[in-house]
């Protein structure tokens, strides 16, 4: 019982949550905000204390890993700063239910990164999507309603194209679990149709990472969405689904045509991201657009199919997180000032002069987005794309950090206006709370810790995967 | 065993290519929902009958297939709510009526 | 003892210069009396050491060297042959460099003690002084030097200050202009002097003057590359010493105040070039080539600056050009087999000549002006000292026996006499020039009446001014250099005069001259033809004036041009060298900076266009995009896995 | 000159220094700007005590690595935090020193952001500094980019002239250079002998064949190359300088752009010797281009900064020819070089932002007769000048001796060309000193005021710098000569 700790909190809350659902008005909404910190709080913890047990559950659909625990703790944590920022945006819904669909969208993340069959991975995908969906429609706009409705429609595909897939695996390897697969998989490797289904399966992965070529849907939904939903769909959606696809990699392995694809996809995906963000006002789509380029990124070290590749992955998501809450932390500060909940680059003139600190955390968020030292993101690509160079893809590393240049632009554009422009006339000093900024803080101290000295987390990282791919 | 799973997987086939077809050109949101209900479908179709000749335990893929016709259900009830919603701001359910977010 | 005073001299001047400097500013007074000590002390130890060395002929008296820079090479080209020496630094100290350092040290101190009076109203004169000892510190250095890069380095030094010098008046543009023409002109030169001591140093491996004898040369380098070393480093011996073609520099450089042209552009730097033909006469007679170029360059300079000397009307054009000219005699002296008496010609007229740019020092800083016409109508020869020591220069100039110009052209022409008849013909034309120029510049002083306000209100203004200004130290200050310079002028002579059995040449190690009496009669026949000639045209100054002004012939024009050397120089600098400059210019801003890197940028961001382009906001455009590359993928993958 | 062994970690001492600083600074409140300022002197002056206990403390018999420093970091990957000290980088770090110190000096005026600005030039200082001193190949390239990034601040919120465009010029192509850096040293890592980033281990473990060393050299010479300016990757040289504040452009162009050449050395020669010579030709012609079409480049510049930042361009080119001539004096000139190029033109920087501070212009035209109005900056301007051209006695004359004579031994052509840079040079910076120094005192410009003998410090120590070592060469050339001479193997 103790390894499905983590799960157990995030239903608690939901339960909490449904009842004060029942409650309307500005007390029960402050009361979910707190249960959902704490449960998030909770959460957290309770990964990060079950790291070193591996259980499986279930009938092997379901295991709790060193792996798992540690994409559950970037989740929890991914969800504490998300609800945090639901109390400051400007169009956040003041509704309680909110706090419902971020528990559980959170509670199915979670469940993916341990699910090792294919039902309970469907179910758990499904389960954080649906509540995606929702909180993206959840802003009083008539944009939303479009995004949100481009995000399902999309996703609803991909999941469709992504049974087929499983249904075609499940024939060829005669069982629905990741066990199966694995058992199965070393015969199979030129097998066309194992391939191919291998593909189809990914699909929803890679709707869930947002890359090429079912990355459509975030630019839209990150723009029209709440903030808040936004800042999940950019983190905690984003580990989750780094922790599927390295757990359906190690699984299946990664035949060469198969890299090869992935390759191809990585290869596109950093190069649309990349470039289609240079002509990008709204903060919000440009960090969409980052996204997509970023997933090129940990596509590449994905596909080395290495036990480096997976834990230089993990590290990426959790880094990732970490300067994407950072990135939107500042984001949300300057909308809920601008009253605007879709600031654009305009908004951050002056930054500097009005809030110093908060211009210091926007730039090492973004430079670590950008991978440039001694932050962290640059620690996770030297791993990421170390891992990639390892199998001889010197081609798509060489491309990933020439992309990272192309990706600097737009992100020093960003620092440029945060720190060069003068603030219009008459804006006052922006306010942080102290709980904002002691969140702020924890993101700066992290993002420098992890570039300076990554070592435990990467050490960490390598034996978590060893414990799954032996 | 090859000869009988052979005509399920035409149907599904034939089905997913309906459903695409649909998805790509209908006008109109709630047909493409149904259009999506279709390659649900078919993908039960495939569990089904991979699971009666292929797998371990044919019961697999039938707990998939009442999964998904589950979670299709559930993820109906989010698409209509949005379609709804969307219907209520733009008077209209074309898929390109959605037109605000782009570039 | 004898490094002490090397050191001395050597050191001396930069300390001055660095203490002018380091002066707090109420102090700087005593700049002057600074900089006339260092020389003073420089001087002294120089002449210490002259009279303690002199005579003992031959061995070098001095050899003083410490490593200074190590260069390793594997198979250089041209040789092909591993290189690996020890560049030194240090003195070397020989008859011909006493002789050298005791007359720039001397003359620096004349020229110290003379600036004293000259630059008494001006301002800046620490600064001045400090220039001045700078200058005295780098041309020790250059004399002293015991090889060719330490050579080279303080021959970059002087042309420093020679640039700083004649820039002194900097706020005047034309002062600044022919500065940096200075400069630029000798950098010009010395490029080839730089490639030429690279060759010597890869085929030598030392560029040691002892190393650098004719045999020397020639084993290592074998006869072609001997003689393109020689001419290289001819080249720097051209910007230096102002031979043809790169001689233009040296008359602008009157720019400068008259005791800098004194010193620095007649007496010593200029004539550095003609003691390193001297000093390095291994290298250049390691090839007959490379002597004839040198005579062939000597003759050429000679007769282009004594020529253009002819129609000038500013006083220190005429001494510039009559250096250029005599610069050329010298260096005609050396290709003609006769480094001595080049030698000696160089320590006559460094005396000679220093004499007269003081001289005209004297007048111009009286007369305000530095027109000859204006000077002589002013009252010029009123003015007794700088008359008296005028005449004295001009006529050692064109060599009036006994004067010490007759003895050491004498040699040159003998010389000349010796090597072929086309030498020796341009040596007598060049001499029939000089007399001619200077007995015109005599008599334009000495004929022109006053006239009467004009010159009269000069004339009172200068003993007015010289009145108030001219107290016994400052009087002083101006004849006694004059007066020495003058008597130098007369007696320097001696010392290489068949008379006196020749002791300097012997010295420094030549034959003893002997005493030709044809040649002492077709010297005096050369300097009576200039005479009468320059009496027929001058003996009327104001005609001769209004002659030179109306005067429009092509052989007029030619001169007035400067035989359009400068005009070749501007027209390569601006035509040629600055058109591929701003070429190059322009090719860096469109070609690299346009296409190559914002050409890049624009690209990239096109590229993102088309990806915004393809976010075209119909979801079922995405929904087809998406499934298009999945089939076409799968169509791919299953297709390339099967084969 | 013998001195004890440094018993301390030195190297980890040096790099501290401005960290440590740099948190101070960022602990201090922004206005406190004279504690800002102080720390950051103090910080800078211990570095140059430091650097310069190194250098007569470091042995320069020796020609392998001296004062290592060894820390595990990420073990798994090969990562250790490693610096050592050889021939190669003690110049540069007593280069780095030596700048800062007077950097932080003539900085002393700034007064928008600070704060800011000093933390900036502490962070900037310490990437540099790491890159020089360590052996890991990740903590090389960490530095490197850290050195980047703080200069795009410099130039964006301090800078001048078109800051923006310059500035975002400046860092793209810089990383865009080191992106080939960072393929090729984890290429390196991923064959099967390393599995490491230890420089040392590297070359002892692994045999590159030749096909891999001529494409790893090459790609990593383009990545350094940039950095140094090395044509046709020079323009966001000039265009950040121009830009760049004072004391950014002294750092950038005195130190910034030597790390290019120091990074061609170090590891590119270092690891494959075979690939450096065989594209060695090919870079003497690079580098020719350099000398020849920088300098004339120059020519044709209206403004003071433009024509020093062309002049680094010409410069730089013969520290690339040094490299490119694969000799003993080649490399020793060309360390040469980058040390008393790194001066000098800190020192041109150091004069022209003064002149620049107080005639608000540039502008060789609008300029004028400044020798009159404002002495002492003339001299030393007028001094960095003749060092730029090469009088003897200054360090550039022995480097570019050193150089040239090592060219025209094995490229004759090249080198006997690349002379035709030293008549150029002197041309533009001397009709520069005409316009801007000479001719009659502009009276727009009346009220100038001269440097006092505060702002005289750090131009002093710069100027003393130049001309020690050029009239001691042979000091320098003893730090170095035995690692190049190892570094070739001869």
């Amino acid at each position: 019982m103790t390894s499905l700790m983590t799960e157990l909190i995030y239903l608690t809350g939901i339960l909490g949550t449904l009842c004060l659902a029942i409650g309307r008005g500005e007390r029960p909404r402050r009361w979910a905000l707190g249960l959902g910190l704490l449960t998030a709080v909770a959460a957290a913890i309770a990964s990060a204390c079950s790291s070193g047990s591996v259980t499986e559950l279930f009938g092997g659909t379901y295991r709790v890993d060193p792996l798992s625990q540690g994409y559950k703790a970037v989740i929890a944590s991914a969800l504490a700063v998300c609800l945090w920022l639901t109390e400051r945006g400007p169009s956040e819904s003041r509704r309680v239910e909110v706090y419902l669909f971020y528990l559980c969208s959170a509670l199915g993340l979670t469940l993916m990164t341990g699910s090792t069959g294919f039902v309970s991975l469907y179910v758990a995908m499904e389960l954080s999507s649906y509540s995606l969906y929702l909180l993206a429609a959840s802003r009083e706009d008539r944009r939303a309603t479009e995004g949100a409705l481009r995000y399902l429609l999309t996703g609803a595909i991909a999941s469709g194209v992504f049974l087929w897939g499983v249904s075609i695996l499940c024939g060829l390897t005669g069982g629905a679990t990741f066990a199966a697969l694995t058992q199965a998989a070393p015969a199979l490797t030129s097998d066309p149709l194992f391939i191919g289904a291998l593909a189809l399966t990914s699909f929803a992965f890679l709707f869930k990472l947002s890359a090429f070529p079912v990355h459509f849907w975030a630019p839209d939904a990150y723009q029209s969405a709440p903030l808040a939903a936004t800042t999940l769909i950019a983190t905690a959606s984003k580990a989750g689904a780094v922790a599927v696809i390295s757990r359906f990699l190690i699984a299946s392995g990664v035949p060469v045509a198969f890299a090869g694809w992935t390759g191809l996809l990585a290869f596109v995906s950093m190069t649309l991201g990349n470039t289609a963000a240079l002509h990008q006002a709204d903060v919000k789509r440009l960090l969409a657009y980052s996204s997509i380029a970023q997933a090129g990124y940990i596509l590449t070290g994905l596909l080395a199919g290495t036990a480096d590749g997976y834990s230089s992955a993990f590290f990426y998501a959790t880094v990732y997180a970490l300067m994407n809450c950072g990135a939107f932390l500042v984001v949300s500060a300057v909308a809920a000032d601008a009253k605007n909940d879709n600031p654009t680059v305009r908004h951050f003139d002056g930054l500097a002069d009005r809030q110093p600190f908060l211009a210091l955390v926007l730039l090492l968020s973004l430079l670590s987005l950008a991978g440039i030292p001694p932050l962290a993101g640059f620690t996770g690509k030297w791993v990421l794309f170390s891992a990639a160079m390892d199998q001889g893809h010197w081609f798509l590393v060489l491309w990933g950090v020439l992309n990272s240049v192309v990706s600097l632009f737009y992100y020093l554009t960003l620092v440029k206006h945060s720190y060069l422009e003068k603030a219009p006339a008459g804006s006052q000093p922006l306010r942080l709370t102290p709980v904002t900024r002691l969140l702020a803080l924890a993101i700066f101290a992290g993002l420098v810790f992890l570039g300076v000295y990554p070592t435990p987390l990467i050490e960490y990282a390598r034996s978590a995967v060893s414990a799954i791919a032996g | 065993m090859s000869a009988t799973l052979q005509p399920y997987l035409l149907i599904s086939t034939l089905l997913l290519c309906l459903g695409l077809y649909g998805v790509l050109t209908r006008r109109n949101l709630i047909a493409v929902l149904i259009s999506l209900e279709l390659i649900l479908n078919s993908a039960s179709l495939n569990f089904v009958a991979f699971g009666r000749f292929h797998m371990a335990d044919p019961s697999a893929g039938q707990v998939f297939a009442i999964f998904i016709i589950a979670l299709a259900a559930a993820e109906v009830c989010v698409a209509l709510s949005l379609i709804l919603l969307l219907f209520r701001q733009r008077r209209s359910v074309d898929p390109a009526s959605m037109d605000q977010l782009k570039g | 003892m004898d490094l002490t005073l090397l050191w001395t001299i050597q050191l001396a001047p930069l300390a001055v210069f660095a203490l002018i400097f380091i002066l707090p500013k109420n102090a700087r007074g005593i700049a002057p009396l600074l900089g006339l000590t260092g020389s003073a002390a420089a001087a002294v130890s120089a002449l210490c050491f002259l009279l303690a060395h002199a005579g003992k002929a031959g061995q070098p008296a001095l050899h003083y060297s410490v490593d200074w820079l190590t260069i390793d090479l594997p198979a250089a080209w041209p040789l092909g042959k591993a290189v690996s020496g020890t560049l030194k630094a240090g003195f070397l100290l020989d008859p011909l460099n006493l002789l050298m350092i005791t007359l720039v040290t001397v003359i620096s101190f004349f020229v110290q003690l003379f600036s004293f009076y000259y630059m008494r109203e001006d301002e800046s004169r620490p600064r001045y002084f400090a220039y001045l000892s700078f200058f005295s510190f780098a041309m020790t250095g250059l004399v002293l030097a015991s090889n060719l890069l330490q050579t080279f380095m303080f021959w970059e030094l002087v042309g420093l200050a020679s640039y700083l010098l004649i820039g002194f008046w900097y706020t005047k543009p034309s002062a600044a202009q022919a500065a940096r023409k200075a400069f630029v002109l000798n950098r010009l030169g010395d490029l080839g002097f730089y490639l030429g001591i690279v060759i010597l140093f890869v085929g030598l491996g030392t560029l040691d003057f002892t190393g650098l004898g004719k045999d020397a040369v020639l084993s290592a380098l074998g006869p072609t590359l001997a003689m393109a070393a020689g001419l290289l480093v001819l080249t720097g011996v051209m910007g230096k010493s102002a031979q043809f073609p790169l001689h233009i520099w040296l008359p602008d450089a009157m720019e400068g105040p008259t005791p800098v042209s004194a010193l620095i552009h007649s007496a010593t730097m200029v004539a550095a070039g003609v003691f390193l033909l001297v000093r390095a006469y291994g290298v250049f007679s390691a090839s007959e080539v490379t002597l004839e170029v040198i005579l062939l360059l000597g003759c050429v300079t000679g007769l282009i600056g004594a020529l253009l000397a002819t129609r000038q009307r500013d006083i220190k054009k005429i001494l510039a050009y009559s250096t250029v000219s005599q610069l050329g005699l010298m260096a005609a002296g050396v290709g003609a087999h006769a480094p001595q008496a080049a030698m000696f010609h160089l320590t006559t007229h460094a005396f000679f000549k220093s004499c007269l740019f003081l001289t005209s020092g004297a007048f111009i800083h009286r007369f305000h002006s530095n027109d000859i016409w204006t000077i002589a109508r002013g009252g010029g020869r009123k003015d007794l000292v700088p008359m008296l020591t005028l005449t004295v220069g001009l006529l050692s100039l064109c060599g009036l026996p006994p004067l010490s110009g007759f003895f050491s052209k004498d040699l040159i022409l003998e010389a000349a006499k010796h090597h072929g008849l086309a030498a020796f013909a341009a040596c007598v034309a060049v001499s029939v020039l000089t007399a001619y120029y200077s007995f015109r510049l005599l008599f334009i002083v000495l004929f022109a009446r006053p006239t009467a306000g004009h010159g009269h209100g000069h004339h009172a203004h200068g003993h007015d001014a010289g009145g108030h200004h001219e107290d016994l130290l400052g009087g002083l200050s101006r004849a006694l250099p004059l007066l020495l310079l003058a008597a130098l002028s007369i007696y320097a002579g001696f010392l290489g005069s068949p008379m006196t059995h020749s002791p300097i040449l012997v010295w420094l190690g030549g034959h003893e001259a002997h005493f030709d009496p044809a040649m002492a009669v077709k010297t005096l026949v050369i300097i009576a033809v200039g005479c009468a000639i320059a009496f027929a045209l001058h003996r009327d100054p104001d005609a001769s004036e209004k002659k030179l002004e109306s005067s429009k012939g092509p052989w007029a024009m030619l001169v007035d041009r400067r035989f359009f050397i400068d005009d070749a120089f501007v027209w390569v600098t601006k035509q040629v060298g600055l058109r591929i400059a701003s070429f190059f210019d322009l090719m860096d801003r469109w070609l690299v900076n346009g296409v190559l890197v914002n050409g890049t940028s624009y690209r990239i961001a096109d590229l993102g266009r088309l990806a915004v382009r393809l976010q075209s906001g119909s979801l079922q455009g995405y929904l087809a995009c998406g499934l298009a590359v999945l089939a076409v993928t799968l169509l791919w993958l299953t297709g390339g896995s099967s084969r | 000159m013998s001195v004890p062994p440094i018993e301390f970690p030195i190297l980890s001492t040096i790099l501290l220094c401005p960290v440590i600083a740099l948190l101070a600074v960022l602990l201090t409140p922004g206005r406190y700007t004279t504690a800002i300022k102080l720390v950051s002197l103090v910080a800078s002056a211990a570095t140059l005590v430091l650097s310069i206990w190194l250098c007569l403390a470091f042995n320069a018999k020796d020609p392998s690595f001296q004062y290592i420093e060894r820390l595990d970091w990420v073990r798994s990957y090969g990562i250790q935090y490693a610096n050592a000290v050889d021939g190669l980088n003690v110049a540069m770090i007593l280069l780095t020193a030596i700048v800062i110190f007077c950097g932080i000096l003539v900085s002393w005026g700034v007064t928008y952001r600070t704060k800011d600005f000093f933390a900036n030039m502490l962070f900037l200082v310490a990437g540099v500094f790491g890159v020089f001193m360590t052996t890991n190949l990740f903590f090389f390239f960490l530095f490197y980019e850290v050195a980047v990034i703080p200069m795009y601040l410099l130039i964006v919120i301090w800078g001048s002239t078109n800051k923006q465009y310059a500035a975002m010029k400046l860092t793209l192509y810089l990383l865009l250079g080191s992106a080939l850096m960072f393929a090729g040293f984890l290429y390196i890592y991923s064959l099967p002998d390393a599995r490491t980033f230890d420089l040392l281990a590297i070359k002892q473990q692994v045999t590159f064949s030749p096909m891999v060393q001529n494409i790893l050299y090459i790609s990593l010479f383009v990545g350094f190359g940039v950095l140094a300016a090395c044509f046709p990757f020079h323009v966001w040289s000039p265009d950040g300088h121009v830009a760049a504040p004072t004391a950014a452009s002294m750092l950038h162009a005195g130190v910034l752009m030597k790390l290019g050449a120091f990074g061609i050395l170090r590891i590119g020669v270092y690891l494959f010797p075979d690939g450096a010579r065989f594209w060695a030709p090919t870079i003497a012609v690079l580098a020719l281009c350099n000398i020849v079409y920088g300098a004339m480049v120059a020519t044709q510049q209206r403004d003071l900064k433009y024509i020093i930042g062309y002049s680094s361009v010409s410069h730089m080119g013969i520290v690339l020819l040094g490299i490119a001539t694969m000799t003993v004096s080649g490399f020793n000139g060309a360390l040469f070089q980058m040390f008393s190029h790194g001066i000098m033109t800190a020192l041109f920087f150091a004069c022209v932002g003064f002149i620049y501070d107080g005639c608000h212009t540039r502008m060789l035209d609008e300029l004028g007769g400044l020798s009159k109005t404002a002495p002492r900056i003339s001299a030393f301007f007028i001094i960095a000048g003749l060092c730029g051209l090469g009088l003897p006695g200054m360090g550039s004359f022995v480097a570019e001796l050193l150089v040239t004579v090592a060219a025209i031994g094995t490229y004759p052509v090249i080198g006997i060309t690349s002379l035709l840079a030293l008549l150029v040079t002197a041309y533009y910076v001397l009709s520069a000193v005409q316009k801007v120094f000479y001719g009659p005192e502009n009276h727009h410009h009346k009220d100038f005021k001269d440097i006092n003998g505060f702002q005289f410090i750090p131009r002093a120590v710069l100027v003393g710098c130049l001309i020690f070592f050029g009239v001691f060469p042979q000091i320098f050339l003893d730090w170095v000569n035995a690692s190049t001479r190892a570094l070739l193997g001869a």
